[in-house]
C-alpha cells in the first residue's frame, strides 16, 4: 500500500523490541487459552464450558495442562527479566518514561484524548480535536500503565498460585491458603484488566490503523504517520534531527 | 445405561456405633480430627413431651449439581458420569474455596496431604467391585448403597418400597444423591444443609471480578464490533470520497 | 441414557447468579459440572493387601474378621460375611482393633517388678527368666500351701489355656467375671427352668421374632454385632418393641412403647405379666400341659402380684400391663422377653432372671421359629489329656457357645470334698455357701474377698490374664487388699491396666492381630468352628497365651496337659479329628454345618423340646426343684428395693455403642468419640442444685465414695436416676489417653452381693449430687 | 568415627546389660581418642564415664524411662510416636525406615523385639550406614534429617522432663549434641559443593 508513495519512512524499533512484542504476544495467547482452560467453576466462569474440557481432553488431565500454563508463564517472565536487564537504558527506561502515567493530571488528559478518538470511531464529537499526542497517545499509555503493573502483579500471583501450595502447608497455616485465593483474584482481574485493553489494542492495529501493526513488523514507520497522529512525537523527532 | 450411584440411610436402622466411621478412618488413612463421614445424633423433646433422639448418618451427597465443583478454581473437584463427586488430588492445590461452598460440611483440608479430603462414595472401592467401606461395615445395615439406574438393585427397590427423603431446604436444594428413611419423622434442622458466609475473595471473584470482567471485555469486544461495523457502513455510503484515507 | 439433572429454579438464587458469566458462556450450556465429566482426572487407588482370617477380642462377642495388611501391617477390618456372629459387619469397636496393635502404650516385654508391689517399678527381663521365675513361684506356693492356693482370674476370648494351665496345676480356683459380675443370674435362671443358659451368643431368632419386651437390654449400645443387626431385622420387619429403661437409650429412641421403669423393680412388673399371663390364659396351653412342671404352684405364688400391685411400685400403669401381655400373647410364640445382659443389679437378680424366662416359657417360644433357637454344634474334639484333679470343673459341658454356666453339680460342703478334693475358694457351687454359682466361672467378686481375707483357706498366688479387677468391680479397698496380701501375682495382658499395676511378673500378651488362638467353636442356626489367624508379625517381644502357658506348664512338669508342640500343632489335631485340617480352615476362616430347621425348630416341626435341667427333669420347671430344695425358691417372691430419699438418686450405668468395657478408654480411635464418660442427671433435679450441662458436679454414695465428673443435662432420664458410661475414670498413668478422663462407675456402684447366686448387685447404689 | 559415635548412642539407649556396658566403655574410650578437637560432647563423654558401670538399679530407670512404669513412660522411644498425628507405632514413617534398611539388605533381627524405627535400631542403622563408603550418603542424609531432627530433640526433651538418671540426662546431651553436630556437618559438606 505505502510502497506506491514511498513516504518518507523512520526507523522507531530494534529488531529485539519487535520480538519482545511478538513473544509476549504469543505468550499471552498461550496463557490465555490454557488459563481459560484450566479455570472452569461457575465461580469463574471464564469461557465456555467446552473450553476447559477440550483443553483438559488435549492435555490429558488438568495437571498437565497447569504445567503447560506455568512452563509458558515461566518462560514469559525469565525473557521479559532477561530484556529488562539487557536493555534498560536503551529501551525499557525511555519506554517507560513514555508510557507510565503517573500523575492525575496526565491520567485526565491521556483520559480526555482517548474519549475523543473513541468518540470519533462513533461518528460523535466530530468538531473536537484530539490533542496533540506524543509517541504514544493516551489511550496506549495508560494501556501500557495497565499492562506494567498487571504484568507485575501477573507473574507474582501466577508464581505464588504455582508454588505456593509446593512450598506451604495450607493446612498449618491459614493465611497461605487465602493468600492463595487473593492471588487467584488478582491473577484473574489481572487478566480482565489488561484483555480490556487488549480488545481496543487489537481493533486500532488491526482496523484502523495498519500503519501501526506494520511498524511492529518492520520498525519503520512513515513520518507522514507520526505527524498526523503523535504531533508532540513529531515534533521531538524534528528537534532530535531524525525526520 | 449408565450407572448412577446413590447412598440410602435407614435412620431407623442406625445405632450410632461409630464403625462406617472408623472403617473410613481406617481404608483412607484420615488423620485424626478429620473424618470423611460422621452420625449426627439429636436430642430433643417431642410436642408430647417425651425426650425423643435420631440419629442421621452422613457423608458427602454427592450433589447433582455440586457448588463444589462450581466453586472450585483449579477443576479438582469433578463429577464422574456415575454421579460421583470426587477429587483429583494431583491438581488440588488446598485452597478450601470448595470447603464452605458444601452446605453438608463434607470437605475438608488434609493436613497429611495440603488437599481437600472428601467421601468418594469409595470409588476406588466400587470400581473393583466391592462395597463402600462403610456400607460394608455397618451394623444395622442402615447404609444401603447402588446404582439407581439398575431397577433391579436393592437402592431401586427399597426406593420404590419406603417413603425416602433428602435433605433439601427452600434454600439448598442442589439435588443430593443420598436418600434417609425417617418413618415418616420430620428431619431436624440440625442436620439439613445450611449456606456458610463463602471466603471473601471467592465472593469477590465471583460477584465482582468476573461479572466485570465479562461484562469489560464483552462490552469491549460488542463496542469495537459495532465501531466496525459502522466504519463498514461508512465506507460503502462514501465510496471514494474516503478513498485517500481507507488508503492509509 | 441417564435421567436428566432436575433443574431446580431455586438453585439460581443459591449460586448467587452470576448473570455476567453465563452472557460468555452461554455456548457452554449444559452445566460447567458436567462438562468436567469428560476430562481426564487422577483418583484415589485401593492399595494392594493380603487377607487373613481371624475373630474380633475387642469385646466378648467374637464376630468373624478379615484382616487386610499391607507391607507387614494390619491396615483394615473387615467382617467375615460367613460367619454367624455377624455377618461381614464390624462394629466401631472393632474397626478400632487396629489400634491394639499399634498402641504406644502396650505392655511390650516381660518386666519383672522392682521396689513395693504396685509402685510401678519394673525391670525388663527375658522370657526364659520370666517364665522360671513364674514357675519357681507358683511351684514354690504349691509346695507350702498346696495347689489350691493359687487363683486365676481370666478375661478375654485368649483366657483358655490359663484356664487349662490352672487346672493342671490343680487349683479349683479359676474365675472369669462373666458369671459374679455380668450374666451369671440370667444365665442361671435359664439353666433352672428350662436347662440351657441362652447367654454368650444368645440363641435368639431375632429376624423371625414379632415382639420385643426388652428389660433394659440396650442392644444398641451393649451392641453386638450379630445380635444387633439380627434385632434390627426383626424391628424392620415389623416386630414391636416395648423397652424398659431409667434412661432413654438408643434401643429406646427405636421402640414403639418405652417406659422409664423405676430402677431395680423389673421383678415386680414380670411378676405382674406372669399374673395376667396365667389368670388371663394367655399362655401357651400345649407347651405348659406338655413340657412343663410346677405350673399350678406359679399360679399359687404369684396369685398377690397384680397389675395394680405392681403400678406404684415400678411406675408401669397397671392397665398397660395387661394390655403389653395381651399383645405378647397374641404374636406368641414369636415374641421374646429380652433380659438385660448385664443381671447383677438389683438384691433379687436370680428372681429378675427367673420370671423371664418363665414368661417366656409360658409362651412357649423355645425351639420355636420367632422365639429362642435350638443351636447346632460343630463337633471338634478336645485333644486328649490327662485327668485333671479338679475334673469337675475343668471340662465344660460341650453345648456350643463361650460362656456356657451349665456346670452345675453340687459337691459336698466342706471346703475339703469326701474326696479330699479342695472346694472352690470363692464359694461357687458349694454347699453352705454359694451353691447354685456356677463353678466353671466362679465368682470373681467372691474370690478377691477370699484373696483379701485369706478365707476360708490360704491363697497365695494369682494370675491374671486379661480383665481389670478394679474397674469390672466395685470394692477397690478389697482388692487392693487382696493383691497386696498374696505372696506372688502373675499377670498376662495386651494393655497396662490398674490391676496388672500390682503384677510381680508382667507376660506381655501378642494382641489377636498377631496370634494363633485356640479354635473358636460356636452354636448358632448353624454350628461352626472358625479360625483366628496372625495378621501381621508380634510388634514387640510378645508371646501367645497358649505358647505361655505350655511353656510354664513345661517348666513346672505339666506338659503332658498341653502336649502339642506348638499352638499349630493343636490346632491341626483338633481340627483333624474333626475331618479337616488347618490349612484348609485358614482358606476359609470358618467351617459350618448346613442350616437345619428341624434342628433349631423341633417344635415347629412337631418334635418335643429336648430339655435337661440341673434338678434332673426332662421338663421345664417353673419352681425349680433344685432351688426348692436348698430353699431357694423365694427368689420367685418379690423382694422389696431401695429407694432413693428426697436428695438421692439411683446409681446406674452402662454402655456406648463404641466402647467395651474398660478395655477401650485408652484406644485413640474409639477415644476420639469419647474420652470421658458424663454425669446424665434430668433438668428438675439438675435445676434444683443450681448444676448447668457441662458443668463439673460431685457424686457422692452412701459409703462416702466420690468423684468429679461433667454433668449432661437431659431430659432423657428419669428425675430420681442418675446415669454415666462405664470404664472410664482410669488413674493408671500408663494409659495416656484414658488416664483421668470421667469417673469410673465402678467406684461408686454397690458391692452388695445377691442373697441367693453370690453375684454382685451393683445397681443397689444410692447417690447424691453436688455442683463442685 | 562416625560409625562410632552412634554406635555409642544407640548402645547408650539400648537396655543396660554389663555385656553392652563394658562394649560402651571400650567406645568411650576410643571416641575420647579419636576426636574430633573441640568435639561439642567432649564434656559429656567425661562425665559419662563414672556413668557406664552396671549397676542393678539402672534396669529400673530403664524401663521406668524407656518401656513401662507408674506414672507414664515419657520418652517413648520410638519415631513414629513423635512423628504420626494419631501417636501409633508402627506408622508411615516406621515403614519408611524399613524400607531404607531393606534397600541395604538388613532388617531388625526378631529376637530383639525391636521395631525399626525404636531408637535403638535407628541409630544402629546410622552406625551401619556411616560405615559403608559414599553411596550412602544420601540415605544417611534423609534418616538425619527426615527422622532423627524431627524427633529426636523431641525425645531427648520429654526425657530431660522427668530427671532421669545422670546416665540418661548425658545419653540425651549426647543424642542432641551428635545430631547437631552431625547435621552441621552434612551442612558444611554439601553446601560449598553444590
Amino acid at each position: 500500500m505505502s510502497d506506491t508513495n514511498t513516504p518518507q519512512m523512520v526507523k522507531v524499533r530494534e529488531k529485539k523490541t519487535i520480538f519482545l512484542h511478538w513473544f509476549n504476544a504469543t505468550c499471552w495467547l498461550l496463557l490465555l487459552l490454557s488459563g481459560f482452560g484450566m479455570i472452569s467453576g461457575d465461580f469463574v466462569r471464564l469461557a465456555p464450558a467446552f473450553w476447559p474440557e477440550f483443553m483438559q481432553g488435549l492435555f490429558n488431565g488438568n495437571d498437565n495442562l497447569v504445567w503447560v500454563h506455568a512452563i509458558v508463564g515461566l518462560a514469559w517472565v525469565a525473557v521479559f527479566v532477561l530484556f529488562v536487564l539487557l536493555n534498560f537504558k536503551s529501551v525499557v527506561w525511555p519506554f517507560l518514561k513514555n508510557v507510565l502515567v503517573l500523575t492525575p493530571m496526565a491520567a485526565l488528559r491521556d483520559t480526555w484524548s482517548m474519549v475523543v478518538t473513541l468518540a470519533h470511531l462513533f461518528g460523535i464529537m466530530k468538531n473536537t480535536q484530539v490533542p496533540p499526542q506524543g509517541r504514544y497517545n493516551g489511550a496506549q499509555r495508560l494501556l501500557g500503565t495497565m499492562i506494567i503493573f498487571c504484568s507485575l502483579l501477573l507473574a507474582a500471583s501466577g508464581a505464588y498460585l504455582f508454588f505456593g501450595p509446593m512450598v506451604f502447608s495450607f493446612a498449618d497455616d491459614a493465611l497461605c491458603g487465602a493468600i492463595f485465593r487473593w492471588a487467584l483474584v488478582a491473577h484473574a482481574a489481572s487478566v480482565f484488566l489488561v484483555l480490556v485493553g487488549l480488545v481496543a489494542h487489537i481493533y486500532f492495529a488491526v482496523v484502523e490503523e495498519r500503519e501501526s501493526l506494520e511498524a511492529m513488523k518492520s520498525g519503520n514507520i512513515s513520518v507522514d504517520f507520526i505527524k498526523h497522529h503523535n504531533e508532540l512525537w513529531y515534533d521531538e523527532l524534528k528537534r532530535e534531527g531524525k525526520v | 445405561m449408565v450407572a448412577k450411584y446413590v447412598m440410602l440411610a435407614d435412620t431407623v436402622r442406625c445405632i450410632d456405633c461409630k464403625a462406617c466411621v472408623i472403617s473410613c478412618r481406617a481404608e483412607w488413612e484420615t488423620p485424626m480430627g478429620y473424618s470423611r463421614d460422621w452420625v449426627k445424633q439429636v436430642e430433643f423433646i417431642k410436642a408430647n413431651g417425651m425426650p425423643e433422639v435420631m440419629l442421621f448418618p452422613g457423608r458427602c451427597q454427592h450433589c447433582d449439581e455440586a457448588p463444589c465443583i462450581e466453586a472450585c478454581p483449579s477443576g479438582a473437584a469433578y463429577k464422574r458420569e456415575d454421579g460421583m463427586v470426587l477429587q483429583d488430588d494431583a491438581i488440588c492445590s488446598g485452597c478450601e474455596l470448595c470447603v464452605p461452598a458444601c452446605p453438608y460440611d463434607a470437605r475438608w483440608l488434609n493436613p497429611k496431604t495440603n488437599t481437600i479430603s472428601k467421601c468418594t462414595f469409595c470409588q476406588p472401592r466400587v470400581d473393583k467391585g466391592l462395597e463402600p467401606a462403610c456400607v460394608q461395615t455397618c451394623v444395622g445395615r442402615a447404609l444401603i448403597f447402588g446404582n439407581i439406574n439398575d431397577p433391579n438393585s436393592e437402592v431401586s427397590r427399597l426406593l420404590a418400597e419406603k417413603e425416602w427423603v433428602k435433605l433439601t431446604t427452600d434454600e439448598v436444594n442442589i439435588g443430593p444423591n443420598h436418600y434417609y428413611y425417617t418413618a415418616g419423622e420430620a428431619i431436624p434442622a440440625e442436620v439439613m444443609p445450611k449456606l456458610h458466609d463463602r471466603h471473601l475473595a471467592g465472593k469477590v471473584m465471583e460477584n465482582v471480578v468476573n461479572p466485570a470482567g465479562v461484562i469489560g471485555v464483552g462490552g469491549m469486544v460488542l463496542a469495537f464490533l459495532g465501531a466496525g461495523v459502522m466504519k463498514l457502513i461508512g465506507r460503502r455510503n462514501e465510496v471514494g470520497t474516503h478513498e485517500n484515507q481507507e488508503g492509509k | 441414557m441417564s435421567t436428566p439433572n432436575q433443574f431446580d429454579p431455586s438453585r439460581r438464587a443459591f449460586l448467587g447468579a452470576t448473570m455476567g458469566g453465563t452472557a460468555l458462556s452461554i455456548a457452554g450450556l449444559p452445566s460447567q459440572a458436567l462438562a468436567r465429566i469428560n476430562a481426564p482426572h487422577e483418583h484415589e487407588k485401593l492399595k494392594e493387601t493380603t487377607e487373613v482370617f481371624g475373630f474380633c477380642d475387642m469385646c466378648y462377642w467374637r464376630c468373624g474378621l478379615k484382616i487386610r495388611s499391607r507391607d507387614g501391617r494390619a491396615v483394615k477390618i473387615d467382617g467375615n460375611p460367613e460367619h454367624p456372629n455377624n455377618w461381614g459387619v464390624v462394629c466401631g469397636k472393632g474397626n478400632a482393633g487396629l489400634m491394639v496393635a499399634y498402641a504406644p502404650n502396650r505392655l511390650k516385654y516381660p518386666m519383672k517388678r522392682v521396689g513395693k508391689r504396685g509402685g510401678g517399678e519394673w525391670k525388663q527381663i527375658s522370657w526364659d527368666e520370666a517364665l522360671n521365675e513364674v514357675a519357681e513361684n507358683l511351684n514354690k506356693v504349691k509346695k507350702e500351701h498346696g495347689s489350691q492356693a493359687l487363683a486365676l482370674i481370666g478375661h478375654g476370648s485368649w483366657e483358655k489355656p490359663y484356664h487349662r494351665l490352672a487346672h493342671a496345676f490343680g487349683t479349683p480356683n479359676t474365675t472369669s467375671p462373666v458369671f459374679g459380675l455380668c450374666c451369671g443370674p440370667r444365665g442361671l435362671a435359664n439353666m433352672m427352668v428350662v436347662g440351657r443358659n441362652l447367654t454368650g451368643n444368645e440363641t435368639i431368632d431375632l429376624e423371625n421374632c414379632k415382639y420385643f419386651l426388652m428389660m433394659g437390654r440396650n442392644v444398641t449400645e451393649s451392641l453386638h454385632n450379630g445380635e444387633t443387626l439380627g434385632w434390627v431385622n426383626g424391628v424392620a420387619n415389623g416386630a414391636k418393641v416395648v423397652y424398659f429403661d431409667p434412661r432413654y437409650s438408643i434401643t429406646a429412641s427405636k421402640a414403639d412403647e418405652y417406659y422409664a421403669l423405676r430402677p431395680l423393680t423389673d421383678h415386680a412388673f414380670l411378676l405382674a405379666m406372669i399374673n395376667v399371663v396365667i389368670n388371663e390364659e394367655l399362655y401357651d396351653k400345649q407347651f405348659v400341659a406338655e413340657q412343663t412342671l410346677g405350673f399350678d404352684e406359679l399360679k399359687e405364688r404369684v396369685k398377690q402380684y397384680t397389675p395394680e400391685w405392681a403400678a406404684p411400685i415400678t411406675d408401669v400403669r397397671a392397665d398397660d400391663i395387661r394390655r403389653l401381655a395381651r399383645e405378647m400373647a397374641a404374636k406368641a410364640p414369636s415374641v421374646f422377653v429380652y433380659a438385660p445382659r448385664r443381671m447383677t443389679r438389683s438384691s433379687n437378680d436370680l428372681g429378675t432372671g427367673l420370671s423371664i424366662t418363665i414368661l417366656n416359657t409360658l409362651f412357649g417360644v423355645w425351639g420355636r421359629k420367632g422365639g429362642v433357637f435350638t443351636p447346632q454344634k460343630y463337633n471338634v474334639p478336645e485333644p486328649d489329656l490327662p485327668e485333671f484333679k479338679h475334673a469337675h470343673i475343668a471340662h465344660r459341658v460341650k453345648t456350643g457357645g463361650d460362656f456356657d454356666f451349665s456346670a452345675m453339680d453340687i459337691p459336698s460342703e466342706h471346703i475339703v470334698d469326701e474326696h479330699g478334693k479342695y472346694q472352690r475358694a470363692d464359694g461357687a457351687g458349694v454347699m453352705g455357701r454359694w451353691p447354685i454359682a456356677n463353678a466353671q466361672y466362679g465368682l470373681t467378686n467372691e474370690m478377691w474377698r477370699a484373696m483379701a481375707e485369706q478365707k476360708p483357706y490360704p491363697i497365695r498366688a494369682l494370675i491374671t490374664a486379661g480383665g481389670n479387677g478394679f474397674l469390672n468391680s466395685t470394692n477397690y479397698d478389697i482388692i487392693r487388699k487382696a493383691l497386696e496380701t498374696i505372696d506372688f501375682y502373675v499377670a498376662a495382658d495386651v494393655i497396662p491396666n490398674e490391676m496388672n499395676a500390682y503384677a510381680d511378673i508382667l507376660l506381655p500378651e501378642a494382641s489377636y492381630l498377631e496370634r494363633y488362638d485356640d479354635l473358636q467353636i460356636g452354636g448358632a442356626r448353624e454350628g461352626y468352628v472358625a479360625v483366628r489367624m496372625p495378621a501381621i508379625k508380634p510388634m514387640h517381644d510378645t508371646r501367645d497365651a497358649w505358647t505361655i502357658c505350655k511353656q510354664l506348664a513345661d517348666r513346672m512338669d505339666l506338659g503332658a496337659y498341653f502336649p502339642h508342640e506348638s499352638i499349630k500343632e493343636l490346632l491341626d489335631d483338633r481340627l483333624k479329628k474333626a475331618g479337616s485340617s488347618l490349612a484348609e480352615i485358614e482358606k476359609v476362616g470358618i467351617l459350618k454345618t448346613a442350616r437345619d430347621d428341624k434342628i433349631n425348630f423341633p417344635r415347629d416341626h412337631g418334635n418335643p423340646l429336648k430339655i435337661k435341667t440341673p434338678g434332673g427333669k426332662t421338663k421345664a420347671e417353673f419352681v425349680p426343684s433344685m432351688l426348692k430344695n436348698m430353699g431357694y425358691d423365694k427368689a420367685l417372691d418379690y423382694v422389696e428395693q431401695v429407694r432413693p430419699k428426697d436428695d438421692e438418686f439411683h446409681m446406674t450405668f452402662g454402655r456406648v455403642g463404641y466402647h467395651t468395657h474398660a478395655r477401650t478408654q485408652d484406644n485413640i480411635w474409639t477415644a476420639d468419640f469419647m474420652r470421658e464418660n458424663v454425669l446424665w442427671i434430668h433438668p428438675e433435679p439438675a435445676t434444683k442444685r443450681g448444676i448447668k450441662e457441662g458443668e463439673l458436679v460431685t457424686v457422692t454414695d452412701q459409703k462416702g465414695r466420690s468423684g468429679e465428673i461433667k454433668a449432661k443435662v437431659t431430659a432423657r432420664i428419669r428425675k430420681d436416676t442418675i446415669f454415666m458410661v462405664h470404664g472410664f475414670g482410669h488413674w493408671d498413668k500408663r494409659m495416656t489417653t484414658a488416664y483421668g478422663q470421667g469417673v469410673a462407675d465402678s467406684d461408686l456402684a454397690s458391692y452388695e452381693v445377691e442373697p441367693h447366686v453370690g453375684s454382685m448387685s451393683m445397681g443397689l447404689s444410692l447417690v447424691k449430687v453436688e455442683k463442685a | 568415627m562416625r560409625p562410632q559415635l552412634y554406635l555409642f548412642a544407640s548402645g547408650l539407649f539400648n537396655q543396660p546389660t554389663p555385656a553392652r556396658l563394658e562394649m560402651l566403655r571400650g567406645l568411650l574410650a576410643e571416641l575420647r581418642e579419636a576426636g574430633p578437637p573441640n568435639a561439642p560432647w567432649g564434656e559429656t563423654l567425661i562425665a559419662l564415664e563414672p556413668q557406664l558401670d552396671y549397676d542393678e538399679g539402672m534396669q529400673a530407670e530403664y524401663s521406668r524411662l524407656f518401656i513401662l512404669a507408674v506414672p507414664c513412660v515419657p520418652a517413648q522411644p520410638f519415631g513414629s510416636y513423635w512423628l504420626e498425628d494419631d501417636q501409633r507405632l508402627l506408622g508411615d514413617s516406621t515403614l519408611e525406615i524399613k524400607h531404607m534398611m531393606a534397600e541395604y539388605g538388613i532388617e531388625v533381627a526378631g529376637n530383639t523385639g525391636l521395631l525399626p524405627d525404636h531408637i535403638v535400631s535407628e541409630l544402629e542403622f546410622m552406625a551401619y550406614l556411616a560405615g559403608l563408603d559414599e553411596t550412602a550418603h544420601q540415605t544417611q542424609q534423609k534418616l538425619l534429617e527426615q527422622h532423627f531432627a524431627r524427633w529426636m530433640p523431641q525425645f531427648t526433651a520429654a526425657l530431660r522432663e522427668v530427671n532421669p538418671a545422670p546416665r540418661y540426662r548425658l545419653a540425651a546431651d549426647f543424642l542432641d549434641q551428635l545430631i547437631d553436630w552431625d547435621r552441621l556437618q552434612e551442612w558444611q559438606l554439601s553446601s560449598p559443593s553444590d
